[in-house]
């Protein structure tokens, strides 16, 4: 049992990691029971197709917040990814040209943030309004109306399935998990968690905050390019403003996840499915009829639901945990 | 009469459609679609909370009331947000619920083409109101070809005598309908060097405008007119705060209270010469019921982008309403009888007789009210981008079209 | 921020200059500085404009972000946040004028009741922050997401109805040629500077900003004195929306979204520290009209919506750079 | 000796912070198998120069040795290549990683993949700890889980397993009881030619380790001095820049038999607390002595309601119910003095006379509107009675020494009108200046009736200061001593767990 602990320990989920997993299949089952597409692989890559922007962009930012900070321009950054994918992935550059582009675009806007913040010492919660603002306008410049279009053969490989079995938004998701899991396990991952849970101690131990924030910073915006990218696929086209109205639910999917907004608590796994529940929650009502007002109150309630139990299980694991020791 | 009509028409549709050829109606489908057939109908609202909207889905509502769509369709309103993934979850939602069609007012004017590609390959009936798609095979219903933007510059430009400061009001900068209305103002007053340009981006939304509109004036005190399409409502009133006794030329939307103010003559002789005109909400109970004709197969549209007849209504046409309708040419209602916000162009005497006051202030049809039969369809030129891809706009789209010039560039 | 150990450096400094005015007070005048500076040079940009009506109508304009960012000053102090301002607002808006409906004579119970529901909300984060120990980021987002849903059922169909006369009076009129929301705006100033640095209140919020293990081990009342703080938003969200429904006569349900990032970026430009215990209000007043003189400046300024976005981004991020070179400073 | 480099020069490094001197043109060399003692009181320079020696700050001007090469470390890591090793005051460990990682921070071994692998780390980590004499810490457990006294174990052999050069020990006693295990782990070290230098207060320690010593006042070196040269009086004296001795003045007894007890608990018992039963009385100092993670932590903390007990009765004179809140507790006049003075203690934020009047703060202020007058003048009435230098009170707290923010919190003890003051280590990390000054407050308050529970890792301190000393074991009171009795032979043996049986003797 407590052997069991531990090695969830290593993994560090928090308690609302868990929660999260129980609450989206919960959910999931009652869409199920209420609509019968919902298990079709048509019901499943739509659903997949959903959450797979929200899901992406939020990994990122949860890589953030783990350091201790916050992040508010993501949804600049896949502003700037979508339009600039509605007008180059068609042209000479080709659709992989045109993900390098962005992926680099998303990099350079994280280390200027990573800059401001850790570098800086610029307080993260504000400069990055700052950042997203301008990340916007530039946006607005590249594209000024929705339009242009993406690379077809993307835009049909990416929002299908394989096989028809496997959506291949899903797999894309399971692919941003295995690369998490792996970032745990390196010496960023743990400093990210080091710095974002003491920076002075982790500064004393010989890590350096300064570094880490950046890297994380960095590598958050390549996601929010990256979930830029896939927004594209969506929709196959650009529109300067496609993301304006993400950002609450990326925290709310971090939060719903179980990683603590303090910083060196929780992790990619349980932003995933908090990502999951908020999609599928919007599906689950839509089944049961509910008017459309219900999808925001709940999506309230269940990230208070997801919190509460997290908060408890995390107590009785310490509790627990005590015990052994 | 009308009543007794439709009654009869029920009753004699399948002979009709039998009989073929004689329905008023531009072509048909067969007997099996109509008769005692029952169809699922959606409507997925993007933004809401405003008059506007409220407007427009209340008309629709009341029309989803009226016999006799109230016994062929099952109606039901989703209110998807400003978030294009959010809308795109709801209409695949509608899709897999076996929608027979959807009527939406499409958050982006291209992001949506994948999901509505979705729903007409299942035979889903997709039609956009006021804002258009380009995804072809979806119908769009809005009156943007007719030329709102360049003709009301061109009325302003008469008024103005050729020059002046002219203050634009845009709307949400990066949607298709301000870009394409933008590049026509500009075009239109850039042809006249005595016009001064302020502008900013009201986003539609009055309280934005009238904040920006007295930051302006308290900047620059000599603005002569005012272009704005929603949002000049709040221009009105930071004019009216500001500068109460120095109105200016005014083009915009169709408040209520906007349209008094213009057929005020105090007013106007403080200098208030308005113009309303554009778009309004009735354009989505109109195409909800150019979408019922086509899904109970009295009608067979023959382009994809229908055309409402835009609203044109100058100072020196207001007419104050009696009643409860816009009937022998009145376009105003008293301030008793309702609030300075609300929007006129929300009823149409002769597109939509079927809708009165309260209908779309409440939702609730209008009591022994049957749907009338639809004027003769119209349809929109094509604006690449807005509602078409790879299509070509029709010559000269960025000027006046019914408008002359009174006044010659100088 | 820099870790160092300041026992080791902090009594040589010590003995000798005492700090005689309070040393927060110079970033929240550098930043009323540059606001009057973006008037002045927007007043230069504009031939016709001058200074007064210029300075008008920023103070006009900025009372709804004034009165909003004393709440989110408030909680930022605490270490908290509240997410759901702009839905308080846009709920207090739409509440106001629907329940008005044109009618001077129920304003007498509308304010109160739209306050009191504005304040009740707060005070829902209060309690879920205070007593369920849910991460004000968190219950403050959830809550207004959930409010937001709320608004939405009750207005969903509603057509909208105007406000009362009165309120639109308010907002417009003058007295002795100082438009009343000025007056208004000053008094709130006033008021609110008190509470904050000039009452025991005021002063266990900073204890308990400062140092939340310290406030428990002494007994401080951590659980009122958070719901406190929380109500307080709620009700100065409530005020902004009911000042913002006089002012545009003509209320939706998002006119308050506007407003949500701009009071934390007025705060935090203002000198406050987002993880509690640091700013005044003054700076956050300052910080609000700079914000305000920007947008004015920007909406002068002759440009394509992406420029516009492009320079205000930059000169949110230089206001902030501008604070963290004070800190160096005044942090030894 | 002579023939080889010094292990480590430091040749006049001088360190500014804006207008503040931390180190003024610092000199000396520490040879190969040899401990150093470092003096110092609170902000004389210590931590800075520890810090500059582990390569945490970069010294304005001056030189650093290593072996004779010069040693210019750019940051931590840079440092520890170069074989320096630190265990910081402020321990440096992250609470939310397992104990495995901390210890090998900040760069754990990782596999061919560039992948750390935990359980090869714990196994390590498991055998290194036991190495070193620690066999209760769990190498997989979260650090955030271990006692402050398990921490410090592990930052100290964090900074030894590694065998340095030179190894800084900055007050590693100040959360350890049993010293010997540092002394024994110390001497191992030098006994492999490491040269140690062993920062502390306690002048014990270092006549015990130390053949020579250096001493800072103000940043400047004073004195380098073999340590059996020199009295106790000269090196408090070059310490401080003036004579004071730790000395005891033996007061009466303040015990006040006749009145009711100031402060009785019955049974108590909770998780860590087991049936736990004294009285205080008014006018005592009653002493509370232990090793680390003995329960006395949770018993201050339970005691004013910060802890949650199972059963018992805690009764305050003139307070009939149960106290369940450190509210309460203030209002029934019983006042923690906590352990973690920069969390617990102090409002850094707030001024020196913000930090001591917050207590009387509705005092200080008329219908909530404060009165700055009204409240200097409640301040002034406390800040003579615990020697707090009136030009600091306008001052942030957070610049002042850790003895003057002790001074300050005992302020705010007195400002909160206690009767009854739980002191837990009041005096760690405290100058001996402030020590004196708290001495004396706390024979004052118990001359005015007050009563004091007073713990304290100095058993010297108990032993004199104390009329009587509870010892805890395992969570239990396992003596009571008093009078002859009290001494630090008996309390040792006690607190170390033998002569159980003794206890019941020297009870009453």
């Amino acid at each position: 049992m407590s052997a069991a602990l531990r090695r969830l320990g290593r993994l560090r989920p928090t308690g609302g990691a868990v929660v999260a997993v129980v609450i989206f299949l919960a959910l999931y089952a009652i869409y199920a029971a209420s609509e019968a597409s919902a298990a079709s692989v048509f019901g499943l890559t739509n659903l997949f197709n959903n959450t797979v922007v929200l899901a992406i962009a939020s990994a990122g930012l949860t890589l953030v917040v783990l350091a201790g900070e916050f992040d508010l321009s993501p949804i600049g950054v896949i502003a700037i990814a979508n339009v600039v994918m509605a007008t180059t992935s068609v042209g000479t550059l080709g659709w992989f040209g045109a993900l390098i582009l962005v992926l680099l675009i998303g990099a350079a806007v994280g280390l200027l943030n990573g800059w401001l913040v850790a570098s800086l010492r610029l307080q993260s919660l504000a400069v990055t309004i700052g950042t997203m603002i301008a990340c916007e306008g530039v946006a607005l410049l590249l594209l000024p109306a929705p339009g242009g279009a993406v690379n077809q053969a993307i835009v049909d490989a990416l929002t299908g399935d394989v096989l028809e079995v496997v959506p291949v938004a899903l797999a894309v998701i399971a692919l941003v998990l295995l690369v998490w899991l792996v970032l745990a396990r390196t010496r960023f991952g743990i400093a990210i968690y080091a710095v974002g849970t003491d920076a002075m101690a982790a500064r004393l131990s010989g890590l350096s905050a300064e570094r880490t924030k950046l890297l994380a910073f960095v590598l958050a915006g390549v996601a929010y390019a990256f979930a830029g990218f896939m927004l594209s696929c969506q929709t196959g086209s650009g529109d300067p403003r496609a993301s304006d109205t993400l950002l609450l639910y990326m925290y709310a999917s971090v939060a719903i996840g179980g990683t603590s907004l303090m910083g060196g608590r929780g992790g990619v796994f349980g932003t995933l499915f908090g990502a999951g529940i908020l999609s599928v929650m919007q599906k689950m009502l839509f089944a049961l009829g509910a008017a459309s007002f219900y999808t925001s109150i709940f999506s309230g309630l269940i990230m208070l639901v997801a919190i509460f139990i997290g908060n408890a299980s995390e107590l009785l694991a310490r509790v627990r945990r005590q015990r052994v020791a | 009469m009308n009543g007794l009509s439709v009654r009869f028409k029920k009753w004699l549709r399948p002979v009709l459609c039998a009989a073929g050829g004689l329905a008023a109606t531009a072509g048909f489908v067969l007997p099996a679609h109509a008769q005692g057939a029952h169809y699922k109908v959606f409507l997925d609202l993007s933004y809401s909370g405003n008059v506007w909207q409220a407007e427009a889905a209340n008309g629709i509502a009341a029309l989803a009331h009226t016999p006799p769509y109230d016994k062929e369709v099952t109606f039901k309103e989703v209110i998807s947000g400003t978030d294009v993934q959010h809308q795109i979850s709801d209409l695949q939602s509608m899709i897999a619920a076996g929608a027979n069609a959807i009527l939406f007012y499409p958050v982006s004017g291209t992001g949506l083409n994948r999901v509505i590609e979705q729903g007409c390959k299942r035979h889903v009936l997709m039609f956009a109101y006021d804002s258009s798609v380009t995804a072809p095979c979806a119908y769009n219903v809005a009156s943007l070809s007719q030329g709102y933007a360049p003709n009301s510059a061109q009325w302003i430009i008469n008024q103005l005598g050729g020059k002046g400061t002219v203050v634009i009001n845009h709307g949400v900068a990066g949607t298709a309908l301000t870009e394409v209305m933008s590049r026509q103002l500009l075009h239109v007053f850039g042809e006249y060097p005595g016009i001064h340009i302020l502008q900013f981006y009201g986003s539609w939304n009055d309280a934005i405008s009238q904040e920006a509109m007295a930051k302006i004036l308290a900047a620059d005190p000599n603005v002569d007119a005012v272009w704005s399409k929603d949002g000049n409502w709040g221009v009105l009133q930071a004019l009216m705060q500001h500068r109460p006794n120095r109105l200016a030329v005014m083009s915009g939307q169709s408040n209520n209270g906007y349209r008094l103010a213009m057929g005020d003559p105090t007013l106007q002789k403080k200098g208030l010469i308005g113009l309303s005109a554009g778009s309004g909400p009735a354009d989505g109970p109109y195409a909800f019921k150019v979408m019922m004709e086509v899904l109970t197969g009295q009608l067979k549209p023959t382009g994809h982008n229908i055309s409402y007849p835009m609203p044109w209504v100058p100072y020196d046409k207001i007419k104050v309403c009696t009643g409860d309708s816009f009937v022998n040419g009145c376009n105003v209602f008293p301030a008793s009888k309702v609030p300075a916000s609300f929007i006129d162009t929300s009823l149409d005497g002769t597109y939509l007789p079927e809708l009165n006051l309260a209908s779309v202030q409440t939702g609730a049809p209008v009591p022994g009210m049957t749907i009338q039969k639809l004027q003769p369809l119209r349809y929109e030129g094509s604006l690449p981008g807005v509602n078409c891809v790879n299509c070509k706009a029709p010559a000269g789209w960025l000027d006046p079209t019914f408008i002359k010039p009174t006044v010659a560039p100088k | 921020m820099a870790p160092r150990d300041t026992s080791t450096l902090a009594e040589p400094m010590a003995r000798g200059r005492a700090p005689r005015v309070n040393p927060e007070l110079l970033p929240a005048a550098v930043v009323l500085a540059c606001a009057v500076l973006l008037i002045v040079a927007s007043t230069l940009l504009n031939a016709g404009s001058s200074f007064v009506p210029q300075l008008d109508a920023v103070l006009v304009t900025s009372i709804f972000l004034v009165v909003a960012s004393f709440g989110q000053g408030l909680t930022i102090l605490l270490g908290g946040i509240d997410l759901s301002i702009g839905v308080v607002v846009g709920l207090a808006a739409i509440m106001v004028s629907t329940l008005t409906n044109g009618s001077n004579a129920a304003i007498l119970w509308v304010v109160p009741a739209t306050l009191g529901f504005a304040a009740f909300i707060g005070l829902v984060n209060g309690l879920g922050v205070a007593l369920a120990r849910v991460p004000p980021f968190i219950m403050t987002l959830a809550s207004g997401i959930s409010f937001y849903g709320v608004g939405l059922a009750f207005t969903t169909g509603l057509a909208q109805r105007p406000v009362a006369p009165g309120l639109v009076a308010l907002m417009n009129a003058r007295v002795a040629g100082v438009p009343i929301p000025v007056v208004i705006l000053l008094g709130f100033v006033i008021v609110a500077t008190i509470f904050q640095n000039g009452t025991s209140d005021g002063r266990k919020l900073y204890a308990l900003g400062s140092s939340p293990g310290a406030a428990r081990v002494l007994g401080l009342p951590i659980a009122a004195l958070t719901i406190l703080v929380y109500t307080l938003s709620g009700l100065c969200a409530g005020i902004s929306g009911i000042l913002l429904a006089g002012y545009s006569s003509a209320a939706t349900i998002d006119i308050g979204d506007p407003l949500l990032l701009p009071t934390i970026a007025a705060v935090v430009i203002g000198g406050a520290r987002v993880v509690g215990g640091r700013g005044i209000y003054l700076g956050t007043f300052a910080g609000a009209l700079f914000l305000s003189a920007l947008e004015t400046i920007i909406t002068v300024l002759n440009l394509s919506q992406g420029v516009r976005n492009i320079i205000e981004g930059a000169i949110i991020v230089f206001a902030l750079l501008l604070q963290s070179e004070r800190w160096r400073v005044a942090r030894g | 000796m002579s023939s080889t480099p010094p292990v480590l020069e430091v040749r006049g490094i001088s360190k500014h912070y804006g207008a503040t001197v931390a180190l003024r043109d610092v000199s000396f060399v520490l040879n190969a198998g040899e401990v150093c003692g470092l003096l110092g009181e609170n902000g004389a320079g210590k931590s800075t120069l520890v810090k500059t020696l582990s390569g945490v700050e970069v010294p304005d001007s001056g030189a650093l040795f290593l072996a004779g090469s010069e040693y210019r470390p750019r940051d931590r890591n840079d440092a520890r290549r170069q074989g320096v090793a630190t265990a910081f005051q402020e321990l440096s460990l992250v609470s939310t990683l397992s104990v495995a990682v901390n210890l090998f921070l900040p760069d754990p071994a990782v596999n061919r993949a560039g992948l750390v692998a935990m359980r090869r780390l714990e196994q390590q980590a498991a055998r290194i700890l036991a190495a070193h004499g620690v066999s209760e810490i769990d190498s997989a457990a979260l650090v955030g889980e271990l006692t402050l006294g398990q921490r410090q174990r592990l930052e100290i052999v964090r900074a030894m397993f590694r065998r340095p050069r030179l190894l800084l020990l900055d007050e590693p006693t100040a959360a350890l009881s049993d010293r010997d295990w540092l002394f024994d782990l110390v001497g191992n070290r030098l006994a492999e030619g490491a040269a140690i230098l062993y920062i502390s207060h306690k002048l014990d320690e270092i006549r015990r380790l130390c053949r020579r010593s250096v001493i800072l006042r103000n940043g400047q070196k004073v004195l380098d001095r073999p340590v059996a040269e020199m009295s106790d009086d000269e090196i408090f004296r070059s310490m401080a820049g003036r004579s004071v001795v730790e000395r005891f003045v033996a007061a009466p007894s303040a015990v006040r038999t006749d009145a009711q007890p100031a402060l009785s608990a019955s049974r108590l018992s909770g998780d860590g607390v087991e049936d736990i039963s004294f009285t205080l009385m008014a006018g005592e100092i009653l002493g509370v002595a232990g090793l680390e993670g003995q329960g006395q932590a949770r018993l201050f903390r339970s005691l004013v309601g910060l802890y949650p007990l199972r059963s018992g009765r805690i009764e305050v004179a003139g307070c009939g119910r149960m106290v369940r809140s450190p509210r309460a507790a203030r209002a029934a006049g019983v006042v923690l003095v906590p352990e973690e003075r920069k969390t617990e203690g102090i409002f850094k934020d707030l001024t020196t006379i913000a930090n001591v009047s917050l207590p009387a703060i509705d005092h200080a202020s008329k219908l909530h509107f404060l009165n700055r007058r009204r409240e200097r003048a409640l301040v002034g009435e406390v800040i003579g009675d615990v020697d707090l230098p009136e030009h600091f009170l306008p001052l942030s707290i957070a610049a002042l020494s850790g003895g003057n923010q002790q001074k300050a919190v005992l302020g705010r003890a007195l400002m909160a009108r206690a009767r009854c003051l739980l002191l837990f280590d009041p005096t760690r990390g405290v100058d001996v200046g402030a020590k004196q000054s708290i001495y004396r407050m706390m024979r004052a308050f118990v001359g005015g009736g007050g009563a004091i529970l007073f713990y304290s890792t100095e058993l010297d301190e108990l032993v004199h200061l104390c009329d009587r000393c509870l010892v805890l074991y395992g969570n239990r009171i396992v003596g009571e001593l008093q009078g002859p009795a009290l001494s630090q032979e008996q309390v040792l043996s006690l607190a170390a767990g033998h002569g159980l049986e003794r206890a019941a003797v020297s009870g009453r």
